[in-house]
């Protein structure tokens, strides 16, 4: 007779983070008891939707829908105030990013140097 | 004060090498700079294992006479080895960054997304 | 039949390094037969090399530490020229990285490489490539350290530059094997350093007699500095994203894997080599007493810090899938080093032995940064995969270029979404147990740091939710509109490493009790690998 | 190209026999003197090279394929990993143990060699140093093959 008990305990203990604790087993069902929650409440609401109207088609404000390949939005447009707002940071990231191998070299020594006043100093 | 040269020798063949691969422009210039840094390195694991009027460590009866270490030569032999692998590696690089961009100056192969 | 598994063990770490080495200069031979039969060749040797690794490891974790030395016996004590391998905690839990990569790197390549020409020589160098990992992994020597170091940078560098048609490939080719020319020649003037004072090559030996002396310092400084490029370090990390980019994916995975082993280089250099001076030795400076491990902590946490912030900055602006990940890999690394460094801070001496001891925030921190050293490896590889079913399908890995991907490769969708939970540590995925083991450490040392690396987690997710929207979601392109799924060894390839990251997330606590807390303990106590060497018992 | 004059082709070719007997020496006798499979492997392979430079890459490229170059290159390597496996089996029962030293496994194998010289002293490392050798004249003259022949496309692609 196999020992399910000892075969699966050490699958369902939970691991202990310093303060904390993390059991994705115990996460799961919570999971899973929050869908029935939401389902429950789900059931609650009206059913308006009907196909094969104008409820399915998208609305843009009242204009009519553009090209399917203008309408989707590209990697570099996503998060465009991002990146706008934080050019300053980005400036001198890209600086930094000069692509040129004798930089590589250069920042290499820069942190040798680092290491060796931090280490050889103090 | 003489056993102390070939030490400086190490250090200035290491911060020539290292001059040439960060203000050298041209691509072979640079790996003539790395080739330099590693002959810089060869001669310092040379000179470690040097020992004044010391004989090759091959023949028999020489038990009571002063050996120098074999351990240092096979450990340099294996840097230059290897060193020729890299050398040839990146010569080939060169030749194909060459094909490429029409150029060897370091500053224009940043490469980029090239679309 | 208990017999043959006996020897087959007993050799094992010969063996996982001599497989790969020898299937890697017999494919140039059987490539003449065929293109099927070298595929099938090539994963078989592959196959084997990570069965020989994962027994190995399996030996390690409930034997205790392995010793092999090539060519003879040894004694405990006896003056030690011979090349010989131990493996201990920390290399067994690497070798099960090393043992997962490759092999899922050389099946995604039967399809994903299957056009193209001069295979035979692609995967003889993907195999020089795991023998050289797992040696860097398992060897016992500094100078060993050092051959099988430049036996991996070579075979990438020739590797990154595969495709030789296009100019950036060979650009970031060049890049790579001149960073590792460079970073491998200091590691050898460290290493001669070391030789020429105590007349040792071996780590244990070395440990043993070391003094933290200038000339110690020297060349702790030059090895931590060049191994921490070679294991992408902001500043140091350019070379990374040029590399990861623009060799084919398949190579990336593999690359990952040689990263990790220059960080494990790192690891064995702090923690075993200087470890016991590091942690132990007092300076006072006017009023104030400082430890060689606190300043290395703070040092390695300010380093780790930037590494996440502009890995993270950095991909989230990035337009090339490839790119972006690469930069996300250069963040994850950074988080590996926050808590390695959070650990290494709060060492101290034990009032009452006097020996080095960890605080129990730093035992967590060092847990939390092995482990997810496992889960960084299958996370990056397995968005990398998902990016070179991008290229294969669409020619191109450009965000700008893509869209509505998701409505002809489900399954690619799939493997993209696990990835993007576990790499930006949402739970119930494997990222998540390790990330929560680092913040809640590291807020033990500093809250900014914990709060810096909460953040730069939620940009990850940003980034990734990017790549999902603009490639993945939308309508179909209209050149994209006849896209299939990829061949199924692909999907194959990045079912494994979803299947791992689920497994892992699922039971977080398992691996961490059976593989990174034995890793952990070789790291924090060396003094058990030293003796084993020394004989001092 | 089509190489340099006819003096320096004969010399050359001359020569070339003496630059390998000479290596091959250098390989032989690795156990005893200084050298070894890599110095000799070189030294051969420089012979090659000379060739490579009297008679142009190109001529040289007809003559020799980089596809045999590279097969005997590996079975270079073949051989000393595979005389490294042998120690598992034989000997000390360790990965590149050295069983043919002082042993019994293969008894005529000591009565190679014997004789003033007494060149067989050192079980396996000949033969080791054979394979390297092997190795570094297919490896370093592959090199050098392909990068004359690569530069010389390219002169001739700028000249036109």
């Amino acid at each position: 007779m196999v020992d399910f008990q000892q075969i699966l305990d050490p699958f369902l203990r939970t691991l202990k983070t310093g303060s904390g604790f993390w059991n994705p087993i115990l996460w799961g069902i919570a999971l899973i008891l929050i869908f029935l929650v939401i389902y429950i409440i789900r059931g609650f609401g009206k059913r308006e939707y009907k196909e094969g109207t104008e409820q399915t088609k998208p609305f843009l404000s009242g204009n009519p829908e553009g090209d399917k390949d203008k309408m989707h939005v590209k990697g570099s447009n996503v998060y465009w105030g991002f990146s706008e707002t934080l050019k300053s940071i980005y400036k001198v990231f890209d600086k930094m990013h000069t692509g040129n191998v004798s930089d590589y070299v250069l920042w290499f020594l820069i942190i040798m140097g680092l290491f060796f006043i931090v280490l050889g100093v103090i | 004060m003489i056993y102390q040269i070939p030490f400086i020798a190490v250090a200035l063949l290491v911060l020539i090498g290292l001059y040439a691969v960060v203000f050298k422009r041209n691509l072979i210039k640079i790996v003539i700079g790395i080739t330099i840094i590693e002959s810089g390195v060869n001669l310092f694991l040379i000179t470690l294992g040097y020992r004044e009027g010391s004989i090759a460590p091959i023949y028999h009866g020489t038990e009571e006479a002063i050996r120098s270490l074999p351990v240092p030569q096979a450990l340099t032999l294996t840097s230059i080895v290897i060193g020729v692998a890299v050398l040839a590696l990146m010569l080939s690089f060169i030749v194909y960054i060459y094909r490429h961009y029409n150029t060897l100056d370091v500053r224009k192969i940043v490469g980029g997304d090239e679309e | 039949m208990n017999q043959i598994l006996d020897f087959l063990v007993l050799h094992s770490p010969a063996l996982v390094v001599a497989i790969p080495l020898l299937g890697a200069f017999l494919t140039v031979l059987v490539s003449k037969i065929g293109n099927r039969v070298r595929n099938i060749f090539v994963i078989i040797i592959s196959a084997l090399t990570s069965i020989f690794a994962l027994l190995l490891s399996y030996d390690v974790f409930t034997n205790g530490i392995r010793i092999y030395v090539f060519g003879g016996s040894y004694n405990p004590g006896e003056t030690m020229i011979r090349i010989l391998f131990e493996i201990d905690g920390i290399n067994a839990f690497m070798l099960i990285i090393a043992a997962i990569l490759p092999f899922v790197a050389i099946i995604y390549s039967w399809a994903f490489m299957n056009e193209q020409t001069g295979l035979d020589k692609y995967y003889t160098l993907i195999l020089l490539i795991t023998a050289g990992m797992l040696g860097m992994m398992m060897t016992g020597d500094m100078f060993n350290f050092f051959v099988f170091l430049e036996i991996t940078s070579i075979a990438s560098a020739a590797l990154i530059a595969f495709w030789t048609n296009k100019g950036n490939a060979v650009a970031a080719g060049f890049k790579y094997i001149v960073i590792s020319a460079i970073g491998a020649l200091f590691v050898l003037l460290a290493i001669a350093l070391l030789y020429g004072q105590y007349d040792a090559l071996n780590m244990a030996i070395l440990a043993n007699n070391i003094q933290f002396g200038l000339l110690d310092k020297m060349a702790l400084v030059l090895i931590l500095a060049a191994l921490a490029m070679k294991a992408g370090i902001v500043p140091m990390h350019m070379w990374l994203p040029d590399a990861y980019g623009r060799a084919p994916s398949s190579v990336t995975v593999v690359l990952i894997g040689t990263t990790l082993a220059s960080l494990y280089g790192v690891f064995r250099v702090i923690f075993t080599i200087y470890g016991n001076h590091i942690m132990t030795s007092l300076r006072t400076i006017g009023e104030f007493i400082l430890t060689p491990g606190l300043t290395i902590g703070i040092l390695i946490i300010a380093l780790a810090v930037l590494t996440i912030i502009v890995g993270v900055f950095m991909a989230i602006k990035q337009s090339d899938f490839k790119r972006m990940i690469a930069f996300a890999a250069v963040a994850e690394i950074g988080y590996i080093f926050l808590a390695i460094g959070a650990a290494f801070s709060t060492f101290y001496a034990n009032p009452e032995t006097g020996a080095a001891t960890l605080t129990h925030s730093g035992e967590i921190a060092l847990k939390g940064g092995i482990f997810h050293i496992l889960n960084d490896a299958l996370d990056v590889s397995l968005l990398f995969l998902v990016a070179g079913a991008i290229y294969f399908t669409a020619k191109t890995t450009s965000l700008n270029k893509l869209g509505g991907l998701a409505r002809n490769m489900k399954y690619t969708s799939v493997f993209f979404l696990i990835g993007l939970l576990a790499v930006s540590g949402l739970p119930p995925m494997n990222g998540f147990a390790s990330k929560l083991m680092i913040y809640q450490s590291t807020y033990q040392v500093n809250p900014i740091l914990a709060i810096v690396a909460i953040l730069c987690s939620i940009l990850l997710l940003a980034t990734f939710v990017k790549v999902l929207h603009s490639a993945f979601l939308g309508p179909k392109i209209s050149n994209l509109e006849n896209i299939k799924e990829v061949p199924r060894s692909m999907l194959i390839a990045m079912g494994i490493i979803a299947c791992l990251i689920i497994f892992i997330g699922l039971f977080p606590n398992l691996v961490v009790e059976t593989v990174v807390t034995p890793a952990a303990n070789a790291l924090k106590n060396a003094s058990q690998y030293i003796a084993m060497i020394t004989g001092g018992f | 190209m089509s190489g340099m004059s006819k003096i320096v082709k004969t010399i050359s070719a001359i020569i070339l026999p003496f630059i390998t007997i000479y290596g091959l020496y250098i390989i032989a006798h690795g156990h005893l003197t200084p050298g070894g499979g890599f110095q000799g492997g070189a030294i051969v392979a420089s012979g090659f090279a000379m060739i490579v430079v009297a008679f142009g890459s190109i001529w040289t490229m007809e003559k020799i394929k980089e596809k045999h170059l590279s097969i005997l290159e590996s079975l270079g390597a073949i051989g000393f990993i595979g005389l490294a496996f042998l120690g598992i089996i034989f000997g000390a029962k360790m990965f590149f143990a050295n069983f043919l030293v002082k042993q019994d496994v293969l008894p005529f194998f000591n009565q190679i060699g014997q004789g003033l010289s007494n060149i067989n002293t050192a079980g396996l490392l000949p033969l080791m140093n054979f394979a390297v050798g092997l190795k570094v004249i297919a490896g370093l003259f592959a090199i050098v093959l392909v990068m004359a022949y690569a530069t010389s496309k390219i002169k001739e692609g700028t000249e036109k």
